[in-house]
């Protein structure tokens, strides 16, 4: 199967043509085949990874090349790897999940076949993103992932703010990418090839000076900041929100956003080469994830706050990574990229879980803002318990997915002592704002009645994908015991691999810790022992910082966004009246020399013949002889040009002016006789004009 | 041959100042003959005093003072029409057609 | 035989349009499409053919001449393509024909329009196929002309000063190639216009006579390419020029002074190259922040694509400085042909709403993706080629015009330059957003219908070329790469 | 030289001067038949002296080369590629006349073609002369007759001023031409031109240095001939002339008489100066004086044309400008050098007669030669308006009109010679013509602006007389031809050049 694992890929993005191209029109139809397809490809997915599981080493598909200039390649091709099958797992089963959730959920939209075309057209980009075996390929799915983003995100695109969130979702993305581009251009230019194991290889070896490898790990890096919405470029997440719920489900919180992680880990054999791109890697993971939990803790916006989870999840993983990387190149032993990659599987589960179950709550009672639900339990029989399953799992209660994957990350910060406090806090965090969220929602007393009254339990079509998922979300983390010989640990690894122990201190620490945060939410919002908004008046600063998501979106609205638009207007009015002014003002300076003439001619010379005044007309009486149309002016102002050519030669043949200087001198004198004789019998003239 | 010279230069001066100075466009028709009188007498007296050999100085000269008479002739005339058109020969006034 | 066809056809058919009676509108329409489709399916053939025959060498194939046109001039009659020209004449036959079934919304004077367009052709082909000097500025030339009355007559409000000032800019450039090409035939021995031999010339002039022609060739050619701050002609010949012509120009006139500068300017004079290589690279890079910038604060769609230009062609600048990668000329060619495609694209495109709505000014619009979903769906592709998405054309032009820049040039420069990839997405993305997303105003645009087959007709062939060369441009690189590779060594000289 | 007259052989004196003479006497017979033709029969008297043109056309291939009347008359290729030339202009000044003797000069047909006639028998003479004297003869016998032209409309204020004008200042040149001649013969003792540069060139190199009376020849001279070829300083009379003039006479006076200056100058400054002159133009010969003049030229006849509201005043300025492309040919002494001239001025025939023409068609039909009322008029009459535009774009020089094969030539010249003797300013000289050659764009163009620009159809429309129209094809024909397949005139222009005096010389 592995050779044909191509086709994993080709489906969905047939379903995209056939949609598109022939079943437009027939919703249903074009429903059940993209899920027909996404399915299929799933269940080659699971005979990929277990024919993986069989064999040790990598397999490599033929490349294929598509440019092939000299050296110079660009190629397409498959690397299938543990690491690679379990995520062509865990996208297709999650889009299985979600395709065949949003028959459901986007059951009464009329533009129900184009979701689905979208929907294939994305799976069929992130699992070409998943299988590539070069830094090009991946660029090109990179970006691929990022179009259908905006086309999803902005699929509801008559609301201003979601054809708002998609620009600024494929801008900042697009801006991470900038960085990434610079990375591959160095890539091409330092290793002379974009193959994955090539470029290893190289790096590996040491024929990459190490400060460059430094400058190129972070520039890939960058890449995956955009789309991992990591901090500074974590903007856009919450704002993707304004898709439908499938696909933040998928798209933003189970795969594209995750692809990020997926590469530093895809790379990781060039951060352990650099420990300052990897410490880079990791001081950036843990703010980002520091900084989505404080915000999560207030926002009150359902979608949101997963969003901020989301976003503080995936620092969590590329903090791990980066970790990882940082002791890998000091030498040390560290179950980083087991955790990382670990949790990004668990995550995607129990992440799209939540979504989905919000999207369902959603779909109930109409309304994202969690202060008008309450009490939802008793009208939710089947969502509320996934939803929980997915809070605890995320809050790391003992024995779900959440927890394996969590005690993993925990155990990477050992040797880090900040690390380890912040992921902690974080930790106590996440429980802390998930499960108040829950309360919120499905406990207590509605607070909104006529929300309450319409709420309903959704269709089949929603609700069977979470009991998949909810399953998933305890026992996707089983993989991980360490107990097992050859769980996740031996199987997803990179270089000589890890093998976990169990770390009882560990376990029972961060069960504490998610415990706690649980607790909090429930004496505050259950038993209402402390109150919300006391502490939020207290901390009033804090509680504004949060609220307003550190003030990111505007920063950048005033910092980047308009004085572009200021400087590009800039320019324009530079382009229109300098660069273009300069040119046409020598246009002009040319028609003025032709214009003066005239002008000259026709105001203060007539003007002054016309005795508009003494002191135009004597000026006048100079000037006059520039007039045209009088024959003797010509001849006069000829005689003297060819006076002075005369002498110039003279001047210029150094010729002594001997016998006949007479001539000469005659020829001037006359000359300036006539000038001033013509200037007298003119005023005289012109005098006895006035006279009369 | 000096002075013939300059009696030549003198006198085309004195015909170029006529031309340039002149209102009476018939005065200017006499300055142009006079300049041509001086062509005259510089080529007789070249040739009467450094090429002595041929007359072809003195023959251009017979062809100057033909050709000038015709000039002369059309010129008059059409001054003549220009008294007709104009009532008025003062050359400053001729103006319509200028810039 | 095949070379001189494809400037003759056109000027056959000018002739035959020219002799139908003024009031047969549309026979006159679809006579100049018919001619036209001739020369399309000439130059397809050509470029199938050279692919297949041809396209391992790096010699001029099916070259005509020299034959004797002013022996006492020495100026010979001498026809031939490489890799290089060959995709330019099948992009100028085929937007000929796109443009001018486009030209059907053209409503008065269509006789000398048609007449008009037809010779534009011939010049247009006439300067990709010339291989003597003094041939290539006459096709160069001609063009002026035709192109002059058509923004000049059937242009927008502001057409006069347009079309002087196109006319105006060109001629200014061409001068300077004219004393160029004169300064090239003088000093040559013994003297010839041809230019395979002046190449070779061209090496061994002096340093400072290399460097005066190479600088006058440039200006020629930056004139029309254009490279700031030399562009100042090109958003007002671009707007006020009607649709078709707009398109013609930014797909083809373009592309021929980055042709040129290929052909004639870098190879001629390598030791002038090298040393104003960065200075090219820089006014490039400029160009493509600056077009893309001033793009961002357009009003007028059709203002933005013309500023979209400036930007893409400043790309075709940066890598153009990096003579000595096969990679960045595969870059430039990729670039020209796409940005051809897609910039011809979208100006039909902008013309199509434009006929329907009557006025180009962005905020005027909003939500037309929900009355117009073909249209929109088209402009969403052509959009996100214009913005460099893999598998469009745009896309594998960009990347390999940075990765042959950046193994070649100052990295930071081309650093800065990757900055275009994003405002040419944030100009892209807002006009899209603008025009398509948001909500639609039904009792303004409720009339608004969606794109008609003619003008499916004429937008289809270029999306599928857009992808196909994004998807998958073996082919193109094949046809080229023996005459890049040649190309490269003898401006590496 | 042998002081003895050579023994003349009658005949093939006769067989030399046969279309001169021919022409001479047919104007004569075109005055005849006036005077017996009724007055009803308009165009007779027209087609009488175009028949009188073509024959002398014929007469002219027959003359073939030689010498006659001791060298004073000498038929050479360059004399045939001028009298070709006028008798072209003469041909298309009197096609274009139908129209104008029809209606303003009904009574004096006869005199108006035969004087136009009389004109061009002065400038062959002109071309062929070889001697001061002959020289200076055909040179009045061509101005004196436009005198009377350029007044013909008697009743008319502006042709008559035009008429003294061009009178006064034409004589002027004379006088300053002759004033000229006197010195030059006064060194040489000569007027044979051929002999005045051995003499020169001996007396240059007894002296090694040509001293003070022939600077001021020289200049005298070419500020004669300067009024001829109206070259800055010597320019302005000539818009007000032409303004003024009947428009066939300025249309002949701007090619005709143009070309008559040019004979002169080559006659004078590159057979009789040669000896003085040498081929690297060392700073004491005229060269670098042609040169300044003649880029004063081109910048003031472009840039004034661009602000001119009438048609006539536009070409008027249009012909100073091109009076100074034709120069640089005129300064490059190398084999493009005289060739391009004959070159230039062929096609410049063409162009410039058609231009004019066009005009003349207009202000027959309209009374009007401002710029402005040809709005529209691409609509009323396509073909008129085409032409005019082939017309305008050819003396802008836009390939592959003649037009720019013309210009091509002269630079080609002009930059041949800076770069084989490095001569900087002929560099420059080259670089004004370029850049105000794209100026001229602007002026010329503006004519097909008003024609084609508009929406509205024009509220006149042209008809042709047949005369007229043959002009208007030849002219076309004339242009496309050069512009295209110019090589035949190419071959002859070369020719000119292999047989022109100073290369014998060499």
């Amino acid at each position: 199967m592995t050779e044909h694992a191509y086709l994993i890929v080709l489906l969905p993005l047939f379903s995209f043509l056939t949609i598109v191209f022939a079943l437009r029109w027939k919703e249903q139809v074009s429903a059940v085949f993209s899920v027909g397809m996404i399915a299929t490809s799933l269940i080659m997915s699971i005979m990929v990874l277990i024919e993986t599981l069989g064999h040790q080493g990598d397999y490599y598909a033929a490349a294929f090349s598509i440019v092939e200039l000299g050296a110079f390649k660009l190629q397409l091709g498959m690397l299938i790897d543990p690491l690679t099958a379990m995520m062509l797992v865990v996208v297709t089963s999650i889009g299985t999940c979600v395709e065949i959730y949003s028959i459901g959920y986007m059951k009464d939209d009329p533009r129900f076949s184009r979701f689905f075309a979208y929907l294939s057209l994305f799976l069929f980009s992130m699992l070409g993103l998943v299988i590539s075996d070069n830094f090009f390929m991946t660029f090109i799915f990179w970006e691929l992932v990022g179009l259908t983003s905006y086309l999803l995100i902005g699929f509801w695109f008559e609301k201003k703010s979601a054809a708002d969130a998609c620009k600024k979702a494929f801008l900042t993305t697009r801006v991470g990418d900038l960085g990434f581009i610079v990375g591959l251009l160095m890539i091409m230019y330092y290793c002379g090839t974009f193959n994955y194991a090539e470029v290893f290889t190289m790096i590996g070896a040491g024929a990459v000076p190490s400060g460059i490898v430094t400058i190129l790990a972070i520039g890939v890096f960058c890449g995956a900041v955009g789309k991992s919405a990591q901090f500074p470029l974590h903007a856009w997440l919450p704002d993707a929100m304004e898709g439908p719920t499938p696909v933040s489900a998928i798209v933003h919180s189970a795969t594209m956003v995750a692809a990020g992680v997926y590469l530093v880990a895809r790379t990781m054999s060039i951060f352990i080469a650099s420990a300052e791109a990897s410490m880079v890697v990791a001081v950036i993971g843990i703010a980002t994830s520091l900084m989505a939990a404080t915000i999560a803790l207030v926002q009150v916006d359902i979608k949101r706050i997963l969003a901020y989870s989301t976003i503080s999840q995936l620092g969590y993983m590329i903090m791990a990574l980066g970790l990882y990387g940082v002791d890998t190149a000091n030498g040390h032993h560290s179950p980083g990229f087991y955790a990382g990659t670990f949790h990004l599987m668990t995550h995607a589960f129990f992440k799209s879980l939540l979504f989905m179950g919000a999207g369902s709550v959603i779909h109930a009672v109409h309304t994202n803002d969690i202060m008008e639900m309450g009490g939802l339990w008793k009208k939710m029989k089947y969502t509320a318990p996934v939803f929980l399953i997915g809070s605890l799992s995320i809050a790391g209660f003992p024995l779900t997915s959440g927890f394996f994957s969590k005690d993993e990350i925990v155990a990477t910060t050992f040797g880090h002592p900040v690390f380890t406090v912040l992921t902690l806090l974080i930790a106590f965090m996440t429980a802390f704002y998930m499960w108040r969220l829950c309360f919120l929602t499905f406990f207590g007393e509605p607070r909104v009645a006529h929300r309450y009254e319409h709420a309903h339990e959704s269709p089949n079509t929603m609700t069977y994908p979470l009991f998949f998922l909810a399953f998933m979300a305890i026992f996707a983390g089983w993989t991980g015991i360490p107990a097992l010989k050859h769980g996740f640990a031996s199987f997803v690894a990179h270089g000589e691999g890890y093998v976990p122990h169990a770390d009882w201190v560990n376990y029972i620490v961060s069960s504490i810790v998610g415990l706690s945060g649980i607790g909090l939410a429930y004496l505050m919002y259950i038993k209402k022992s402390i109150s919300a908004d006391k502490i939020a008046e207290k901390f009033k600063p804090l509680y504004n910082l949060f609220w307003n998501k550190w003030y990111f979106d505007e920063i950048y609205q005033a910092a980047i966004i308009d004085p572009i638009m200021t400087f590009g207007r800039w320019m324009w009015t530079f382009d229109g009246k300098i660069i273009d002014g300069a040119v046409n003002g020598m246009a002009t300076l040319t028609m003025w020399w032709a214009d003066v003439k005239m002008w000259i001619d026709k105001w203060i010379i007539d003007g002054a013949v016309n005795g508009a005044g003494f002191i135009v007309r004597m000026a006048g009486s100079v000037l006059k002889y520039l007039q045209t149309g009088r024959m003797q002016f010509y001849l006069i102002l000829s005689m003297i040009l060819v006076i002075v050519m005369i002498l110039l030669k003279f001047e210029i043949a150094h010729i002594n002016i001997e016998w006949p200087s007479m001539t000469v001198i005659f020829i001037i004198a006359v000359l300036a006789l006539s000038i001033a004789s013509r200037f007298v019998s003119e005023d005289a003239n012109q005098e006895s004009e006035n006279e009369k | 041959m000096v002075a013939y010279l300059s009696v030549a230069a003198v006198l085309f001066s004195l015909g170029l100042f006529g031309v340039l100075t002149r209102r009476n466009i018939i005065g200017i028709l006499m300055s142009l003959e006079l300049m041509f009188n001086a062509v005259n007498i510089n080529l007789v007296a070249f040739n009467k005093f450094v090429w002595p050999g041929e007359l072809t100085g003195q023959l251009f000269s017979l062809f100057i003072i033909v050709v000038a008479a015709a000039e002369a002739v059309v010129g008059l005339a059409i001054v003549l029409l220009l008294y007709r058109n104009w009532q008025d020969i003062t050359n400053d006034n001729i103006n319509v057609l200028k810039w | 035989m095949i070379l001189s066809s494809l400037i003759f056809i056109p000027i056959i058919g000018m002739i035959i349009v020219m002799l139908l009676p003024k009031e047969k509108e549309d026979l006159i329409r679809y006579t100049a499409v018919g001619i036209s489709i001739i020369p399309m399916l000439v130059s397809f053939w050509l470029t199938y053919d050279y692919f297949v025959n041809f396209s391992g060498s790096a010699a001029m194939a099916y070259m005509e001449g020299p034959f004797s046109w002013i022996p006492s001039l020495n100026v010979n009659y001498h026809l031939g393509v490489d890799g290089i020209s060959v995709p330019m004449l099948a992009l100028t036959g085929l937007l000929t024909t796109i443009s001018l079934i486009a030209s059907f919304s053209i409503k008065f004077r269509i006789k000398e329009y048609s007449a008009f367009f037809l010779l534009l052709e011939a010049g247009m082909m006439g300067v990709f196929v010339a291989l003597d000097f003094f041939l290539f500025y006459v096709f160069w030339e001609i063009m002026l002309v035709p192109m002059y009355f058509l923004i000049g007559v059937w242009g927008g409000p502001r057409k006069e000063y347009a079309a002087i000032k196109f006319f105006l800019y060109t001629l200014f450039g061409s001068i300077f190639m004219l004393v160029a090409i004169l300064i090239m035939y003088f000093t040559s021995d013994p003297h010839t216009l041809n230019m395979l031999e002046l190449i070779e010339h061209g090496g061994t002039l002096s340093y400072t006579l290399q460097m005066v022609c190479f600088i006058f060739f440039f200006i020629a050619f930056a004139i029309k390419v254009p490279v700031w701050p030399f562009h100042t002609w090109l958003p007002d010949a671009h707007v006020q020029a009607p649709t078709a012509v707009s398109v013609i120009l930014a797909a083809v006139l373009l592309k021929m002074g980055t042709y040129a500068m290929l052909r004639i300017n870098w190879p001629m004079f390598p030791d002038a190259l090298h040393s104003l290589s960065f200075w090219i690279a820089l006014l490039g890079v400029i160009g493509i922040i600056y077009g893309a910038l001033v793009s961002l604060a357009q009003k007028d769609l059709k203002k933005l694509v013309a500023y979209s230009s400036v930007s893409h062609m400043g790309y075709c600048m940066l890598a153009l400085a990096a003579y000595s990668s096969t990679t960045a000329m595969a870059g430039v060619m990729f670039q020209m042909i796409s940005h051809g495609l897609i910039t011809g694209a979208l100006f039909l495109m902008v013309g199509v709403l434009y006929d329907r709505a009557h006025t180009r000014e962005i905020a005027a619009f909003g939500g037309l993706g929900a009355k117009l979903p073909v249209y929109t769906a088209l402009m969403l592709m052509f959009s996100m080629a214009a913005l460099g998405l893999p598998g469009m054309s745009g896309f594998v032009a960009e990347f390999m015009i940075f990765v042959g820049a950046f193994s070649q040039l100052n990295q930071y420069l081309v650093g800065i330059s990757v900055l275009g990839v994003v405002l040419g997405a944030a100009y892209m993305l807002r006009m899209f957003q603008n025009v398509f997303l948001g909500e639609f105003n039904m009792a303004k645009w409720g009339h608004l219908t969606d794109i008609n087959g003619r003008e499916l007709l004429m937008v289809v062939p270029l999306a599928v070329l857009t992808l196909a060369v994004g998807i998958y441009p073996k082919p193109l690189t094949d046809l080229m790469s023996a005459t890049l590779e040649n190309l490269v060594q003898i401006m590496s000289r | 030289m042998n002081p003895q007259l050579p023994i003349v052989d009658l005949l093939e004196t006769l067989r030399l001067m046969l279309p001169e003479l021919f022409l001479f006497l047919w104007a004569l017979v075109v005055i005849t038949v006036d005077l017996f033709s009724s007055r009803k029969n308009d165009s007779l008297v027209g087609y009488t002296a175009l028949a009188g043109i073509v024959i002398t056309g014929v007469l002219l291939t027959i003359a073939g080369d030689g010498v006659a009347f001791g060298a004073m008359f000498v038929n050479d290729p360059f004399s045939f590629a001028f009298k070709i030339i006028f008798l072209g202009t003469a041909f298309m000044a009197v096609g274009s006349s139908f129209g104008i003797t029809k209606q303003k000069i009904q009574n004096h047909r006869g005199e108006f073609y035969g004087l136009i006639l009389f004109s061009t028998v002065g400038m062959m003479f002109l071309a062929s002369s070889h001697e001061l004297v002959s020289l200076y003869i055909g040179l009045e016998l061509t101005t004196i007759p436009l005198f009377v032209l350029a007044a013909f409309y008697k009743d008319d204020k502006m042709s008559v001023e035009s008429g003294i004008k061009y009178f006064v200042i034409g004589a002027f040149s004379s006088a300053m031409l002759l004033y000229g001649f006197s010195f030059l013969y006064g060194m040489t003792g000569t007027t044979n031109l051929g002999q005045m540069s051995f003499n020169l060139a001996a007396n240059h190199i007894a002296h090694q240095s040509s001293g003070f009376v022939m600077i001021i020849a020289n200049v005298t001279i070419l500020a004669g001939i300067g009024f001829k070829l109206s070259l800055p300083p010597f320019h302005q009379w000539a818009p007000d002339v032409y303004e003024g003039a009947p428009t066939p006479v300025a249309a002949f006076l701007s090619v005709g008489s143009k070309a008559a200056g040019l004979v002169a100058f080559t006659k004078i400054f590159l057979i009789g100066l040669w000896g003085y002159i040498s081929i690297e133009m060392t700073p004491s010969d005229w060269g670098l004086m042609v040169g300044v003049m003649s880029a004063v030229a081109m910048i003031i006849g472009n840039i004034v044309a661009i602000r001119q509201t009438n048609i006539k005043r536009m070409l008027a300025y249009s012909s100073i400008a091109q009076a100074g492309y034709i120069m640089i040919g005129m300064i490059a002494l190398n084999e493009h050098g005289i060739s391009s001239v004959v070159f230039y001025t062929f096609v410049y025939l063409f162009a410039n007669m058609g231009a004019f023409a066009c005009v003349t068609i207009f202000e027959d039909k309209t009374g009007t030669t401002e710029i402005a009322n040809y709005k529209g008029l691409a609509q009323t009459s396509p073909f008129f308006a085409a032409l005019l535009a082939i017309f305008m774009l050819s003396l802008a020089g836009i390939p592959p009109l003649g037009g720019f094969m013309a210009k091509y030539k002269v630079f080609a010249a002009g930059i041949n010679q800076a770069s084989a003797f490095n001569v900087d300013w002929l560099y420059w000289l080259v670089g004004v013509g370029l850049l105000t050659s794209v100026f001229s764009l602007y002026y010329y163009v503006n004519v097909i602006k008003q024609m084609y620009f508009t929406k509205d159809a024009s509220i006149y429309k042209m008809t042709f007389n047949p005369p007229v129209l043959t002009v208007l094809i030849i002219c076309f024909v004339g242009i496309m031809v050069t512009g295209i397949y110019p090589e035949p005139v190419f071959e002859f222009a070369n020719k000119v050049y292999s047989t022109f005096a100073f290369s014998i010389l060499k």
